[in-house]
């Protein structure tokens, strides 16, 4: 299970992440960021889809979002 | 009349150029200056050209000093730091008798310092950043107009004295689009096959070269290129005289500098300031008489340049005993507009 | 006295104003006038803010930098903040009212017009008409070149690639120089 | 349950906005060049080399000591830097502009003394930062503004093989050429960087990693068309791969 | 019965003694360049591009049009020559110090682009010229005035094979390494260097040799033991032999 | 007192800059300088020290960049044509503050000139032969004893402006051999670790630069670094005076030139001509004020400079109002005697 | 057939001549040329042991030696 | 008036006319006197001739370079040819006159001694040690330095590879002294 938090005022809007998203969950947002980019989102209905892989973060080449995997807590730690 | 085309600084170098009769243009990039081996890229092929991007400047300048050894005008263009790198095979050019043209779109340094205009680069470019007693000849174009003039007689005059020629503009010429009427000019070469390497076909091999290693053959060699830019100081020297007649005062300031400094005196004109501008066109050979001779009329000076002062040590040493000049000194990193200068004048008058 | 007038253009990076420098400028070389351009980048490399600057003149011109331009035309905020207190009183100013408050013109020092070009370029059916809607405005408002003028010189500036575009872009023109002569100064 | 960052952001990256074109893989090679001098622990002994290209601002995104070298001198800087502090751990980055043409003596001379130093070169077929001029890497066909009916075989010659060249020489100890143009290229690139660091701090030689990387802007491509022509185009003429790697040796 | 003379002087060689030191190769080199000019008829075409180096005085040899070029430069020199005049044919004459080290840049490129120019390299692992410092060549082991202790692995890497790096870029069209040290050698020096003279006839791209060569003064040997050298530790390291040649193709 | 050692110029250099602590080198050879890296490539690798025989002059000045950056006192050396190819790095070095020394035994020119010495190359050593507005700090030892002096005084002026400084010799210079006086002096190197890079630990990251985009900064770059050369002018000028109070004719020479002259007006001297020397040691800073308080003390000038006339622009420029300097200029490629100055000195003390 | 002429001012004494010759003809003399250098001879007597090989003329650096080969004249020309 | 001698030092190239300009500069050294020494390459490259000059001094010396100087070793003709008419009057010639006509000095103008430099060196078992014989009659010519001097400086300008050949090179210093002390001037 994952989810992202994007940084939109990094955000670039080049849409590489939306293309290595293994579920195709990350999508153009209508919205500009300050810098004047498209910025890319994905829908809050869409965000449980996110399996945490990663790869969006791995190939965003501004480092605009950042990825939240859920992890197991241990039994004892 | 021909028709007018309006046009950068820099694509009126190439213009200009090409009205010359260049055929040969080596090259490598460099704002801002770019504009002049792009424009060459698509323009020299279609005519019979050869556009080369050399691996560095160093190379771009070796294949200019190659092409002109074999009697073919040709070009290299660049920027302050590209300027540099040029030096040795300039010193060779200067050193061989090879009439090289050279652009430099002067930026703000020094190193690699910014993309802006500047005046950085007057002594660089006319005491000779390379080694040795040589000296290029130093064309400071003021307008587009001029841009495309001056790179005309710049292949004339490197053929005439074969001697590199320096072409010294900033990015504000480079950069700024004027009208220009282009030219027809008549282009004699007649002389090269005299000298240039074609091959030893019913006559013995040619050497260009600048090694002299024999007793006194530096010597004479330096002194026969001293008796040459002797003859240009005779008769190559170009500037522009602006409202001087009546003036008390008078900036000398080129290039781009010298035309922005014009709409300030203008307008202190307007105010009834006396003041005049002389321009130098030629800064080697450096317009020393017509100084003199305002110095010599009772004139003050102030020399305005887009550096912390170059040029003024030349305009001092020109009117020495007679006056002396004040200097003002834009910053590279600034762009000049007319307003800067109209208190540094302002005092000077006052002084 | 002879004709001179001087404007800084500014704007965001994809807003054309370049181009319509190089327009008003051509037109005006076609007129017979002596003309300068210069584009002028900022320290900003990618993106960011442009300018350039048009003097045109009967007489020969000096400076093509001008610190305190007679016009100015401010397709955004920034470009207003920065260039506005320059012009020169009673200049004149074209003002980008899509997407600048148009109370923020010095209306009472400078000859102010309100355009929202963005508007009008967007009822012409492309957004990226605005800069020629803008310079309509300002042509009507100093009168410096004919229309006629301006319009003639397009396919000088406007690529090959997009000549098919000539007469939106003529049209975006007139509907500038037309808002302008029916709105007045703000 | 707990969450977790996965791939978190080096510390050693600024937080602030890149001035990278959208899409410009520069990004992405500073990126992999952080996380590599974290995992390894190089960060506070570093030195970075910059060049001049679009990644002249390095050092505002890269927080180590950085000295900014001539146009394709980063390698004889990085020898003076290194051969003065052979302790410290010193790194170049370079466009293909700087580093295969101006600065081609440079590079072959610092790899073949084995230099104990890192060269990361980021191959982008086109000179960026001056508007995207021919540059050595430029593909044949390929259209720039100073060839503009395309490079042509005849004329300007083929594109240098820049990975290949410097693995061939005696000093190199690691030489690759990786694309972070997916997921798959982008693990091996960040692999073939930290081995690039390795022989260096094992001693090993010289090390060197070309990064086909895409420059959107000059290219007139979007960023996604670009990323395919990583794919299509350059990776076919220039393959992927390690070309010599001297790790395994002492590993 | 008549007599004949065998291997006649060629005659655009001059007559005058040269400055070379006794056994000095570049003599030898001269020669056979001299010999293939005239062989094929180019002598009157002709123009040489001299470099900087002991061979500084070749137009006072080889009597053909000459320009001088910067030390190292004189492939960028060619370039300049070759494309204002392309019906001439132009060479290049470089020592190893020229063409290997400060000119390295311009020699690749050179190559590279597939200039129409033949590069003849005198390799004697040694600054000839100014007094026997170390070359980009300089055999490992070589003790040279700026190596006194012998070229060291480490310390400045392995010597460089240019005819195996000249012979890898597109544009070359012959590239091969030769020895003038006897007879053997001297017939395939002499064929190789018609060959690389030959592609640039042909228009077939870029023409190059190596000729390993003795410099007994800097080697601190006699000219017999210098050539001895040439076989016993020169040509294990920098075998002879064609790389590449593009002749066979259009034969 | 220290035994004296028996060594060429060249070598006196070296020991120089091994007293000095000079621990990397990285040269290219060319004569006359080659004894240069060969001792360094036999001395400084026995001290812990670093020797590098770099690709090119280019590279040898970028690696000297590089080791003074992270605050490793180094140098570099070569002739004239090698100087020329290192004017880019030398810009950046001036524009980055950073200390590199550069030795210049310069031979004859322009090109590829000659072997032998020669002074062609004062304007780009004190004009700046790179890019934009720069000054090195300019050396110019007239004796080996100075020779070592000076390289020792070089490394500690270079840390103390963070600017590179040049040693300006010649082939007579580097070649001739004299007894020197080693000397151990004390090096302040506390300073360096406040800016060296060396690993950004427990600090901020350090950027050495001279790219300044931001507005106006550049502009203050260049007012930072003009102070510099302010605070040299005011610190650093060096010369030596010999017979001037009662003498009639100042001559003004450096260098190797300026020893030869000596000989020259000791000679006179006995023929009881009024004659003396100003020989400047930095020549930039150049030593103004003392010319300037000998020109108005109404003395002649003679210039005499191994060229066609370079440093006489700066004797004319620090005495303009009061005098007028004559110029002698020795040819680059005749090698200089005492006996030809005399008949230049008596001509102008005749005038 | 053959028979050797030696342009001894021209000649450096290097000896690569003495070498190649499968002969061995070739032998250092006693004089000195007027450049100072020790060239080289084929004594009278050995001369006629000259196959006219030519190996000599071609490794000669400097071009000293020229090699002459009696040629058998065609009958008809 | 203070000590003080100049001279020329002239020879084919292998005749080791730089060592012994080198040992005569280094023993003044040691006397404590000021002295200098350069090497004069002409535009020769390799072979020819080769010359160096030594200055000593009480005072400080100016010039290293001499046109007229008071001495000259000639170690072959063309030396003799090209330096003789520069020695100034009343200087002192040392003449190879192994190799040099003796007639050739100009003896009404100089002291001018005729030493057979290369007889007298093989008659030593060395025909290399030439030099040090022609050095050694100087020394006794002009008494600028005590030979002794010359001997113990040696050891500092033989390379340590040939520094069993010093005894040698002694041996034939003392020989030129000798053999110019006995013969006197021609
Ligand atoms: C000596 C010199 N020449 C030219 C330039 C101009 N210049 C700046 S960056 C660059 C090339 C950049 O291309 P590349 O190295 O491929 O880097 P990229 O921008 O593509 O990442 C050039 C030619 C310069 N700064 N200095
Ligand atoms: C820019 C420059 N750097 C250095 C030199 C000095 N120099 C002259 S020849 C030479 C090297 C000669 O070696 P090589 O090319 O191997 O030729 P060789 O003499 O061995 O035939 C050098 C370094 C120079 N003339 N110019
Ligand atoms: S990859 Fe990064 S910059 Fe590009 S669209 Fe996605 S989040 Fe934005
Ligand atoms: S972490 Fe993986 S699944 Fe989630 S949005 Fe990113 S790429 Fe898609
Ligand atoms: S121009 Fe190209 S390389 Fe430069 S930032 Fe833009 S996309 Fe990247
Ligand atoms: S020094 Fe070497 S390369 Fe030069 S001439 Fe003598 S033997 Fe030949
Ligand atoms: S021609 Fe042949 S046989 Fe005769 S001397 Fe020469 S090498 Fe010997
Ligand atoms: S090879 Fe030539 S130079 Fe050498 S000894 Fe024989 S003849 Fe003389
Ligand atoms: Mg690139
Ligand atoms: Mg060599």
């Amino acid at each position: 299970m994952g989810r992202v938090e994007f940084l939109e005022n990094l955000c670039k809007g080049c849409l590489l992440c939306t293309e290595v998203c293994p579920k195709k969950i990350i999508v153009q947002a209508d919205r500009f960021n300050k810098q004047g980019y498209k910025v890319v989102e994905i829908k809050p209905e869409n965000m449980d889809k996110c399996m945490g892989c990663g790869f969006c973060s791995l190939i965003c080449p501004d480092s605009a979002l950042v990825v939240y995997k859920t992890v197991q807590e241990q039994a004892c730690a | 009349m021909t028709k007018r085309m309006f046009v950068k600084g820099n694509e009126a170098v190439c213009w200009g150029a090409l009205a010359a009769q260049c055929k040969c243009y080596f090259g490598y990039p460099i704002t801002p200056q770019n504009d002049i081996p792009e424009f060459m890229s698509k323009e020299l092929p279609k005519r019979g050209g050869v556009f080369v991007q050399a691996e560095s400047e160093i190379a771009a300048a070796n294949m200019l000093l190659g092409a002109v050894a074999s009697g073919v005008r040709a070009m290299t263009s660049s920027s302050s730091p590209g300027i540099s790198l040029k030096q040795e095979a300039i010193s060779y050019m200067a050193g061989s008798e090879l009439p090289g043209v050279i652009v430099n779109m002067n930026r703000g340094g020094p190193g690699l310092g910014d993309i802006g205009p500047s005046q950085g680069d007057y002594f660089q470019a006319t005491k000779g950043g390379g080694h040795g007693d040589y000296r290029l000849l130093v064309l400071a174009p003021g307008t587009v107009q001029e841009a495309y003039d001056l790179t005309i007689e710049a292949f004339n005059l490197a053929f005439k004295y074969r001697n590199p020629v320096m072409i010294l503009g900033d990015a504000i010429l480079g950069q700024m689009k004027e009208p220009i009427t282009p030219k027809d000019p008549v282009i004699d070469d007649s002389e090269v096959h005299n000298w240039c390497l074609d091959g030893a076909q019913n006559r013995p091999s040619r050497i260009i070269k600048s090694l002299y290693l024999e007793d006194g053959a530096l010597a004479a060699h330096n002194l026969k290129l001293a008796k040459k830019y002797e003859q240009m100081a005779q008769e190559e020297v170009r500037f522009e005289e602006f409202l001087t007649n009546d003036a008390e005062l008078i900036v000398v300031a080129y290039g781009s500098i010298g035309r922005i400094v014009k709409t300030t005196i203008r307008k202190l004109r307007q105010a009834g300031h006396k003041v005049g501008l002389l321009r130098p066109i030629s800064l080697f050979p450096f317009p020393k008489e017509i100084l003199l001779s305002l110095a010599k009329a009772g004139k003050k000076f102030l020399t305005i340049e887009h550096n912390l002062g170059q040029m003024v040590e030349d305009v001092q040493l020109a009117i020495c005993k007679f006056a002396t000049t004040d200097f003002y000194g834009h910053l590279p990193g600034n762009l000049p507009t007319p307003n800067d200068f109209e208190q540094p004048i302002l005092n000077s008058l006052e002084k | 006295m002879s004709k001179y007038v001087d404007v800084i253009i500014a704007g965001f990076g994809g807003q054309g104003v370049m181009l319509i420098g190089n327009l008003l400028a051509y037109a005006a070389m076609e007129q017979g006038l002596n003309v300068t351009y210069i584009p002028v980048y900022g320290p900003e490399m990618r993106g960011g803010t442009a300018n350039c600057t048009v003097v045109i003149g009967e007489e020969e011109i000096g400076s093509p930098i001008i610190f305190n331009p007679l016009s100015l035309i401010a397709m955004n905020r920034p470009s207003l903040d920065k260039f506005q207190p320059r012009v020169q009183d009673n200049g004149v100013l074209i003002l980008n009212s899509s997407l600048v408050e148009p109370s923020l013109a010095e209306k009472n020092r400078l000859k102010a017009y309100a355009i929202p070009v963005n508007e009008l370029a967007d009822k012409l059916g492309n957004l990226r008409l605005a800069n020629m809607v803008a310079l309509g405005a300002y042509v009507q408002a100093t009168g410096i070149v004919p229309l006629q003028a301006v319009k003639n010189a397009l396919p000088n500036v406007i690529s090959s690639h997009y000549a098919h575009l000539i007469p939106d872009n003529a049209k975006a023109l007139q509907t500038g120089y037309d808002y302008a002569q029916n709105q007045g100064t703000v | 349950m707990k969450e977790k960052i996965v791939f978190p952001k080096p510390k050693v990256l600024a937080d602030s906005p890149m001035h990278y074109c959208p899409g410009c893989q520069h990004g992405t090679a500073h990126k992999l060049v952080a996380q590599t001098l974290e995992e390894l622990n190089l960060v506070e002994k570093s030195i970075c080399i910059g060049s001049i290209g679009c990644s002249v601002f390095i050092y505002n995104y890269l927080l180590v000591d950085t000295v900014e070298a001539p146009h394709g001198r980063a390698p004889a800087v990085a020898t003076g830097v290194k051969r003065a502090k052979p302790d410290k751990i010193v790194f170049t980055y370079q466009g293909d502009g700087d580093l295969a043409s101006i600065g081609l003596a440079e590079i072959v001379h610092c790899a073949n003394r084995g230099e104990l130093v890192t060269v990361i070169f980021v191959n982008n077929t086109v000179y960026g930062m001056t508007g995207g001029q021919m540059a050595p890497t430029t593909m044949v066909g390929q259209k720039t503004t100073t060839c503009p009916g395309g490079r042509c075989r005849e004329r300007e010659g083929e594109p240098l093989k820049m990975a290949e060249m410097i693995a061939s020489l005696g000093g190199t100890a690691y030489a690759a050429r990786v694309a972070v143009n997916n997921i798959k290229n982008l693990k091996k690139a960040q692999k073939a960087i930290a081995n690039a660091f390795k022989v260096q701090v094992d001693k090993l030689g010289f090390g060197f990693v070309e990064i086909l990387a895409t420059c959107p802007t000059n290219w007139k491509m979007t960023p996604l068309q670009a990323n395919k022509r990583i794919e299509q185009e350059m990776i076919p003429y220039f393959p992927l791969g390690e070309f010599k790697n001297c790790l395994g040796e002492n590993q």
